[in-house]
């Protein structure tokens, strides 16, 4: 279970969130404008990397209130937490965070217990 | 067939003390090139490729294994298996599986204890019983066996529920007789014999690292054991299948997230039936090695990491025990996770894409054991004619764009 | 065949106790486990075996125990109960499973004799036909075989959870564990401190390696540790509890026996189940020994060596004055020491190492005393009849026949690294003490002591003091003297050759779940040269033991088999539980009646005083009908309410309906966008009739809109939608609009809301609020206004949903019941009744109105329903507008809201069915039957008399007046209908604007 | 007052307070106008809350502020305060007086007693006297105001009658073993 450190609140249990999925979603201005492939993609279509992930938390049993996380979907690693209005962390940023001790590579799932 | 199994080989090789079975695959090196390669060896994969053989006369057909056969979901599901889906599209689908799990073990010569042991999705309030009476009536149009059966037939099918005394009573449920259970890893197993006997090249620890595509055109796979070409490649990678098409450039609507299940101890026969309840959260069903199976609720976040939150362990053992409360004397064996993948309509994508070559059979989700025969059917043939079958015409991407989705979401909160 | 008592024992009281063990009476001790207890009565037969059903004993003594597994009668039958770890108390009834007709002969047994044919892989390749025997005949025999204790019997729990966040985990209070508490006495840290025992000191107390600390003996030492941490404030320690979990983000749970040797109260909590969130964790729970596999090494007698030791010290009894001693190992010197200074001596010692690599002080020993010595020896096997009788030694090529009742095993130490590799750190092989230990943590764990493979006593307090420097703790250091040489040193065994090559000889490598090293052989030639497929089809290592004393060994042979090295193999994944962990304990209260909240009304203690029947709405309870005589069935009573509504007045207690406050400089704008309606030309103090889309264009949920101002509304929502409303304003005016100036409150608590309504309605407001003006021209239709009550306010609003002449009442909960009773007795003169949700449903659907998750199902929209009206056309945007203009959402054909009017009037339109073109249907539907739709709400109306039905019908909008059918539960026949415009009633809305 | 409980080292009582909610931006004008409404200076950190016998100020977030008022008042004075701060165009005021149940806990063993219905952190490091948090305890959401020797806990008045009973039976249980 991960630990979440609300930017307004301090650090709580993952239980008093909700995920919001992909961060940095930004709604049409315009729907009407779009084809309904793009209006698709917007409404259904969310970036699913297992690696580095931008995503949303709102803390749901606490203050209500919405914010952004960088999390490794590999390990579930939290590596940064920011609040909206807040700049988009870059991805540069991380780089050395991608590899789990666990040896997780970039593509696979592997359970791995013993190091190679 | 060349390896028959029955009780006569089994007798015969215990007189040379069991050191005569021959080997149920080979191993064989990727070669350079194949007409088909399916990536991911689960049973939909595995059953691709052998229906591919089978029915299609396709000969030079590649399965690619990250892992180790079977390690996906198709390993570690509580391998619930039923058709009663509300709409007409995946009812179809779901029953296609089901006939053909009625044949499989000897279809296959594989005992895959596909076991009718009849399916129960419990109502707990007002509004579960209009949503499963009105499934039970489209369901028996499309001629399924799902019935609704009141509180007392409950109770008769599994005494050792507690239906009154709880915070939301049982007040009936859907029952579909020929629905039940089957033992997951025989499936992978028992179709990886016979694809393998029919000349597919089962290619284990064998990890594919992206598609190559030219204009629009599939080319091959990157792998860990080098390139290896191809025209026609079938993506069935589940939790992963959108790691693998954002390789090729497509994006597909899917979210991996974790989803759990856990094992009691071993106990003599307690429940005869697999009882499902989505108000409050709890699917379980007993082995024939003895011990309940239970399945949990999905995690609410993406993971690839296969474990899940405690909290969901608890608010599923939780329902488990107000449900049965004897079973509170019993104890957890062990608890695992899979990365399921997520459509927006809880309905899979079977699907060709705007690469030429390239195919999907992903979306599965919580609920695409039970599909397995059938899924690799229908996969099979849209790979060898490159056009769906008629059942998985409707199943294609294009419905996120035109709207035309199959939302299964009322019919399953967790789609066992 | 003797047991003898340890006196020197401290830990086990003089009190004796009785038990029955299968219908016999024995005596304990107070503090004994069920298997000292047995040892004890010299029983060593205590089980059946999962799959072959052979005789088992006692194998360990403590939480590894592969075999004894028992039934404790006496607490609801609870099965598979490991005797080494449960305490005995008096009473205590215990039986052994997996037996019939009893232990001793046992019918099962047969499948031994079968053995040769249920190999690895048996069930998948027969049973296959003739079709039908599987599911009716074999399967069903199957399942009989399977299983091992019966299911427990009437039994709930009263468990309870506790919650500790601290800085400092220590799981295990072994010498290592109490080394490192002690560095944290009287510091900063909050220190928790776990130990599975009742007792502290892990090796102090369960051998005698130990001889003086910093010059104090063994158990002085502890009295004075136990001292120290008891008095320091900032150290707890748990007792008797196991951690079983590690999660991520160190997260644990371990589990508390509070009834450890005690009859369990249930009046009590027999369990709490710790949930602990730590900053830093220290796991000092030592190392598991291991067996080493050779023929019919699962014979009751055959036990861990340092279990038999740890029996004699921790619970005071010898198993066996004559035991033989089999090792590759070091440590059995302890073993010896301790059966010396008993007066016991071991029938043989057995070692595999060679002679100069035997410790000379062990030979030392074995020559003082003269013990029968075998080096670079092994056990072949063992004989007997249920136990051992005969043990056979190899040397050479030399085979010694031993007579004994007991053969003490050690294949080594383990560190026990379950609970690290469940965090997910990374293990690495180490030759020194051939098994795994820990390398890479992944979370901030650290291990000490025996688990970090640091089997070396004299280094303990350097490794302590260095691992822990980065915290802020002095240095301690600790001379430790020993009654035995320092030095581990260990060779490679891992199974013994058989000299009978049968086809019915065993080595177990797992012997819960019965799988031999030959299993293991055939998976391999079979193909499955995976450790996880070897795992799977042979079920290796996947019993209740989950493999603790011999999962190592099988990745030793499996890497022997395959030619690889062990590190190659890897280990299959370590899941928790550490042990079987009980669901009483996990679920903890939150079950039964506090599955789930429950949320009341102001109103509930009178509607249970008037007979109300409730329904479940979210975590709400709603009364669904109100009894008017016990006899009343639920179709009397609505039927009764729906008419009596029609003719009077009805009222409804509508607290639960979500209510949020909207305001803010841009709240027109807000409330634009996030739904359908155009609340622009609105005018103050009015309200509207309003929908709220997804993002697809399906409609969520709907509501009634007040509006106070441009800045100011009130919306109210359905009463299971609530939070998801509120939630989804929030995310957009959070994530998607932040420019736009407004705040939401959910007021859904502050106020009781009563729904009255029908024609006599007017009348009865009239007299509980004499001084209001409740005439049409003054109170119109979707109007509202606010008005002074005692020392509060409340909010009148003239609406809907029966289609009849209603008014909504808001008043604060303060209030309410006085209110509602108020009303109850101005309205007796007029017939007002109070009614339920269902005679709502019932109104509103002769009414045509939909309801939230009954006509709508997710794929709805607004103008599938004909609500086009409700849809702002000038409007450039709203949250789901765009959807229902792509290709699907607008087609013609979609499935469109009508109504059904049964043309036989005595015909019943049920619920659910669905609408076909067919006067009958076949008995067995063979090709699916196409359909138009389905029906979404079906009554009978008493107003009509006659049955009526809201429908979803493919193009229904333009199918008015056609005729169909509907399809009938359980019958084949169908009924007739009428497709007609889905209100029944008062169409012109007179009754409403009255 | 209502006794819910007392047993060893835990004392809990229902009270009947009134409370405001309040929502605005937080700045200077927002503070002035507040301290003018209430005659109280609001609590400007997050999570601070202020407090003397009359009333408990807390800040549940940076757009949120919960004012209950501890002595009895007519339920109209509070419906006015509301109004007059709804008069300004971007605050909203929402009373939430008789929509709540307040229970009041103490005793030297409160925190043990609460972790066993909370996994919340209340150790004094991590939540300090004089704030505030919003969490979940026994499965529902939750207020809770640090007073240093108690904790008064605020929930929806719908659940209170569950509130009441798990606090019972945690008591009940704890103290049995
Ligand atoms: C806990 C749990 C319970 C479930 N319960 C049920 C149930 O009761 N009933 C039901 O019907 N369904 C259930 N499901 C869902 C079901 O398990 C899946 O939908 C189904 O097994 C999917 O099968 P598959 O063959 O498509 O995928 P998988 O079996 O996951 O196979 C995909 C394979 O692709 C491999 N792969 C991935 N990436 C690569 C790559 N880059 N290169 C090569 N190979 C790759 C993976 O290693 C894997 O072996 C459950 C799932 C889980 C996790
Ligand atoms: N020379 C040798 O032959 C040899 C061999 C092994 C160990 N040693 C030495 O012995 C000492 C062992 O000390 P130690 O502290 O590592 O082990 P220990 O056995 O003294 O203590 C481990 C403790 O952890 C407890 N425990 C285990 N799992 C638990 C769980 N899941 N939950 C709660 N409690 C749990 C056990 O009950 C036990 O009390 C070390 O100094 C080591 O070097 C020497
Ligand atoms: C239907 C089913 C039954 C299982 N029964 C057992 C069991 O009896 N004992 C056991 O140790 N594991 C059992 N498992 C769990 C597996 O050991 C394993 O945890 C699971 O396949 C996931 O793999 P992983 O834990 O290696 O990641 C079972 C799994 C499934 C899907
Ligand atoms: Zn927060």
């Amino acid at each position: 279970m991960i630990i979440i450190k609300c930017p307004y609140c301090g650090e709580r249990d993952q239980s008093e969130f909700s995920n919001g999925g992909e961060a940095h979603v930004v709604r049409p201005n315009n729907p009407e404008s779009l084809s309904d492939k793009d209006w698709g993609e917007y409404v259904f279509f969310r970036n699913n990397p297992k690696g580095i992930f931008y995503e949303r938390w709102v803390h749901s049993h606490g203050c209500k209130k919405w914010f952004n996380a960088v999390r490794n979907t590999s390990t579930d690693e939290i590596l940064k937490i920011y609040k909206l209005k807040e700049k988009r962390p870059e991805i540069t940023e991380f780089k050395n965070c991608l590899k789990s001790p666990s040896g997780e590579p970039k593509v696979g799932s592997g359970n791995f217990t013993v190091k190679k | 067939m060349k390896k028959k199994y029955s009780i006569a080989s089994i007798v015969k090789n215990s007189f040379s003390n069991n050191e005569r079975w021959e080997k149920m695959w080979r191993n064989p090196n990727p070669k350079k090139h194949y007409d088909v390669i399916i990536v991911g060896g689960g049973g939909h994969g595995l059953g691709t490729a052998y229906y591919l053989a089978k029915e299609h006369g396709v000969k030079n057909i590649a399965v690619i294994e990250k892992g180790w056969l079977g390690s996906g979901n198709t390993g570690r599901n509580t391998t619930i298996i039923r058709s009663n889906y509300l709409w007409d599209e995946s009812a179809y689908l779901y029953d296609h599986a089901v006939k053909l799990w009625e044949n499989l073990s000897e279809d296959l010569n594989y005992n895959m204890m596909f076991s009718q042991r009849g399916v129960l999705n419990l109502a707990h309030n007002e509004h579960d019983i209009k949503e499963i009476k009105r499934r039970v009536s489209a369901n028996r149009l499309n001629g399924l066996d799902t019935m609704w059966l009141d509180k007392n037939e409950v109770k008769d099918l599994v005494p050792i529920m507690n239906t009154d005394n709880l915070r939301y009573p049982v007040l009936g449920a859907a029952y579909q007789p020929r629905g039940g259970v089957a033992r997951h890893d025989a499936v992978a197993w028992g179709y990886a014999m016979r694809a393998d006997e029919l000349g597919v090249d089962i290619i284990q620890n064998c990890e594919v690292k992206g598609i190559k595509t030219d204009n629009y055109k599939v080319e091959g796979v990157e792998t860990t054991k080098g390139f290896i070409k191809s025209k026609k490649i079938g993506v069935v990678a589940s939790g992963h299948t959108s790691v693998l098409a954002a390789t090729a450039g497509i994006r597909l609507p899917l979210q991996s997230r974790p989803l759990q299940a856990l094992v009691s101890e071993p106990i003599k026969p307690v429940i005869n039936t697999v009882v499902m309840s989505n108000a409050v959260h709890a699917y379980v069903s007993q082995s024939d090695k003895g011990e309940l199976v239970i399945g949990a609720g999905t995690d609410g976040y993406n993971s690839f990491t296969q474990r899940g939150g405690y909290d969901v362990i608890e608010e599923t053992v939780r329902a488990i025990v107000e449900l049965y409360p004897i079973f509170g004397k019993m104890k957890m064996l062990r608890q695992w996770g899979g990365i399921v993948d997520i459509c927006p309509d809880a309905s899979p994508i079977i699907s060709k894409c705007d690469v030429e070559g390239l195919y999907f059979n992903c979306g599965w989700g919580t609920g695409g054991f039970k599909a397995t025969p059938g899924s690799a059917n229908v996969f099979a043939h849209t790979i060898a004619k490159d056009e769906p079958h008629k059942i998985n015409a409707p199943f294609a991407l294009s419905r996120f764009s035109d709207g035309r989705l199959i939302d299964e979401h009322g019919a399953a909160a967790v789609a066992h | 065949m003797t047991a003898l008592r340890n006196h020197n024992c401290n830990y086990i009281s003089n009190v004796k106790i009785n038990f029955k063990f299968d219908g016999k009476s024995y005596f304990a001790y107070e503090g004994d486990t069920i298997a000292s207890a047995l040892l004890r009565n010299n029983i060593r037969l205590v089980g059946r075996s999962f799959k072959y059903h052979r005789p088992r004993g006692i194998y360990t003594c403590g939480i590894e125990e592969p075999n004894a597994l028992v039934q404790i009668i006496s607490e609801h039958n609870e099965p598979n109960t490991r005797a080494t770890i449960k305490r005995v108390y008096d009473g205590m009834v215990i039986t052994s499973q997996n037996r019939w007709p009893s232990l001793s002969y046992d019918f099962g047994a047969i499948n031994n004799i079968l053995s040769p044919i249920f190999s690895a892989g048996f069930y998948y390749k027969t049973f296959m036909g003739p079709k039908g025997f599987w599911k009716n005949i074999y399967e069903p025999l199957i399942r009989r075989s399977a299983g091992l204790g019966k299911p427990p019997k009437n039994f709930r729990s009263k468990s309870i959870h506790q919650n500790h966040n601290t800085d400092i985990l220590i799981i295990g209070a072994g010498l290592s564990g109490l080394i490192a508490a002690r560095k944290f006495v009287n510091t900063k840290y909050k220190v928790l401190m776990i130990e599975q025992d009742s007792f502290l000191g892990g090796i102090l107390k369960n051998s005698n390696k130990v001889d003086t600390i910093n010059g104090l003996n063994s158990s002085e030492w502890l009295e004075e540790t136990e001292k120290l941490l008891s008095k320091a404030q900032n150290i707890k320690i748990l007792r008797n509890t196991l951690v079983t979990t590690y999660n991520f983000t160190n997260h644990f749970v371990a589990l508390e026996d509070k009834f450890a040797g005690k009859k369990i109260d249930l009046n009590k909590s027999e369990l709490t189940l710790h949930k602990i969130r730590t900053s830093n964790t220290i796991l000092c729970n030592g190392h598991i020994e291991r067996f080493i596999s050779f023929r019919n090494n699962d014979l009751p007698g055959v036990m861990l060596a340092s279990s038999f030791e740890k029996y004699i010290h921790r619970y005071g009894v010898v198993p066996e004055e004559r035991p033989v001693i089999f090792t590759n190992n070091s440590s059995s010197m302890s073993l010896l020491n301790s059966m010396l200074s008993l007066g016991c001596k071991p029938e043989a010692y057995v070692d595999s190492r060679k002679n100069e690599e035997i410790e000379t002080d062990i030979k030392k020993i074995l020559k003082e005393n003269n013990i029968p010595s075998y080096f670079e020896a092994e056990i072949e096997g063992c004989d007997g009849n249920k136990k051992i009788e005969k043990i056979t030694i190899r040397k050479g090529k030399i085979f010694i026949k031993i007579k004994s009742s007991m053969l003490c095993v050690s294949g080594g130490y383990n560190p026990d690294i379950h609970l690290f590799t469940q965090s997910k750190g990374l293990l690495k092989w180490d030759k020194n003490i051939a098994s795994f230990k820990p390398d890479t943590p992944f979370q901030k764990t650290l291990t000490l002591g025996s688990v970090s493979g640091n089997y070396n006593f004299n280094k303990l307090c350097d490794e302590i003091n260095e691992k822990l420097s980065f915290l802020n703790t002095a240095k301690l250091d600790f001379e430790i003297k020993l009654n035995v040489s320092n030095k581990y040193s260990i060779k490679e065994l891992w199974e013994t050759k058989s000299k009978i090559n049968s086809n019915w000889s065993k080595s177990f490598i797992d012997l819960h779940n019965d799988v031999t090293i030959k299993d293991l052989k055939q998976a391999i030639s079979e193909g499955f040269d995976r450790i996880e497929h070897l795992k799977r089809y042979t079920t290796n290592s996947m019993g209740t033991d989950q493999g603790k004393i011999s999962s190592i060994n099988s990745l030793a042979v499996v890497s022997k088999l395959l030619k690889k090295e062990i590190s190659e193999v890897g280990t299959t994944t370590y899941r928790p539980p550490y042990a079987p962990l009980s669901f009483a304990a996990i679920a903890g209260r939150s079950t039964y009646e506090f599955y789930d909240p429950q949320r009341k009304t102001s109103i509930h203690s009178w509607h249970l005083k008037n007979n109300a029947v409730f329904e479940d709405v979210g975590q709400w309870k709603r009364p669904w009908y109100f009894k008017t005589h016990d006899k009343e069935t639920m179709h009397q009573a609505v039927q009764r309410e729906s008419k009596m509504l029609r003719e009077n007045s009805g009222i409804l207690d509508g607290s639960t309906l979500g209510k949020i406050e909207i305001k803010g400089r841009d709240a027109l704008e807000f409330m634009n966008l996030m739904y359908t309606n155009a609340f622009t030309k609105m005018k103050p103090m009015t309200s509207r009739y309003a929908m709220m889309l997804g993002e697809d264009g399906m409609i969520k949920d709907d509501g009634i809109i007040c509006k106070l101002s441009d800045q100011h509304f009130i919306a109210t929502t359905t009463s299971s939608g609530a939070p998801k409303v509120l939630a989804h304003m929030e995310e957009y005016l959070q994530t998607e609009w932040p420019h736009l100036q407004v705040y939401l409150n959910s007021i859904t608590e502050q106020f009781s809301t009563f729904n009255i309504s029908g024609p006599k309605t007017r009348e009865i407001m009239r007299k509980v609020f004499p001084n209001i003006d409740f005439s049409n021209e003054a109170f119109p239709f979707m109007s509202f206004k606010n008005f002074d009550y005692k020392d509060t306010k409340i909010r009148i609003m003239r609406a809907s949903f029966t289609g009849e002449l209603g008014y909504e009442i808001y008043i604060s909960p303060k209030y309410g019941l006085e209110l509602w009773e108020e009303m109850f007795s101005c309205g007796r003169e007029f017939n007002l009744i109070p009614y339920g949700t269902e005679t709502m449903h019932l109104l509103r659907a002769e009414k045509g109105y939909i309801v939230i998750g009954q006509e709508t199902d997710g794929t709805v929209t607004p103008i599938d329903l004909n609500y086009n009206w409700m849809i702002g056309k000038n409007k450039k945007d709203f949250i789901g507008k765009r959807s229902l203009s792509r290709p699907d959402t607008s087609r013609e054909d979609r499935k469109q809201l009508v109504g059904l009017s049964p043309i036989n009037k005595t015909d019943t339109i049920e619920e659910g069915q669905h609408i076909v073109e067919l006067n009958e249907l076949p008995k067995k539907i063979k090709n699916p039957i196409k359909y138009l739709g389905h029906v979404s709400s079906g009554y009978y109306s008493p107003n009509l008399n006659h049955s009526i039905g809201l429908a979803m019908i493919r193009g229904g909008k333009n199918l008015l007046g056609k005729k169909f059918f509907v399809t009938v539960s359980g019958k084949t026949k169908n009924i007739p209908v009428e497709v007609v415009n889905p209100v029944f009633v008062d169409p012109e809305n007179k009754r409403l604007i009255s | 007052m209502t006794e819910i409980t007392s047993t060893s080292g835990v004392n809990i009582t229902q009270k009947y307070y009134h409370q405001i909610i309040i929502r605005g931006n937080g700045l200077e004008k927002f503070n002035n106008i507040i301290e003018e409404k209430t005659s109280i200076k609001p609590p400007l950190k997050n999570l601070e809350i202020k407090y003397d016998s009359n009333y408990l100020f807390g800040k549940n977030s940076f757009d949120q502020w919960s004012l209950i008022l501890i002595t009895k008042k007519d339920h109209q004075q509070i419906l006015n305060l509301v109004s007059s701060i709804n008069t300004n165009e971007n605050m909203l005021a929402s009373d939430y007086s008789h929509g709540q149940a307040y229970f009041e806990i103490e005793g030297e063993n409160k925190e043990i007693f609460l972790n066993k219905l909370t996994h919340f952190d209340l150790r004094e490091e991590k939540f300090p006297k004089s704030t505030m948090a919003q969490t979940t305890i026994a499965r529902i959401e939750c207020s809770i105001y640090n007073l240093g020797n108690k904790f008064v806990i605020t929930c929806n008045k719908s659940y209170e009658d569950y509130f009441q009973k798990r606090l019972k039976d945690t008591a009940l249980l704890s103290n049995a073993s």
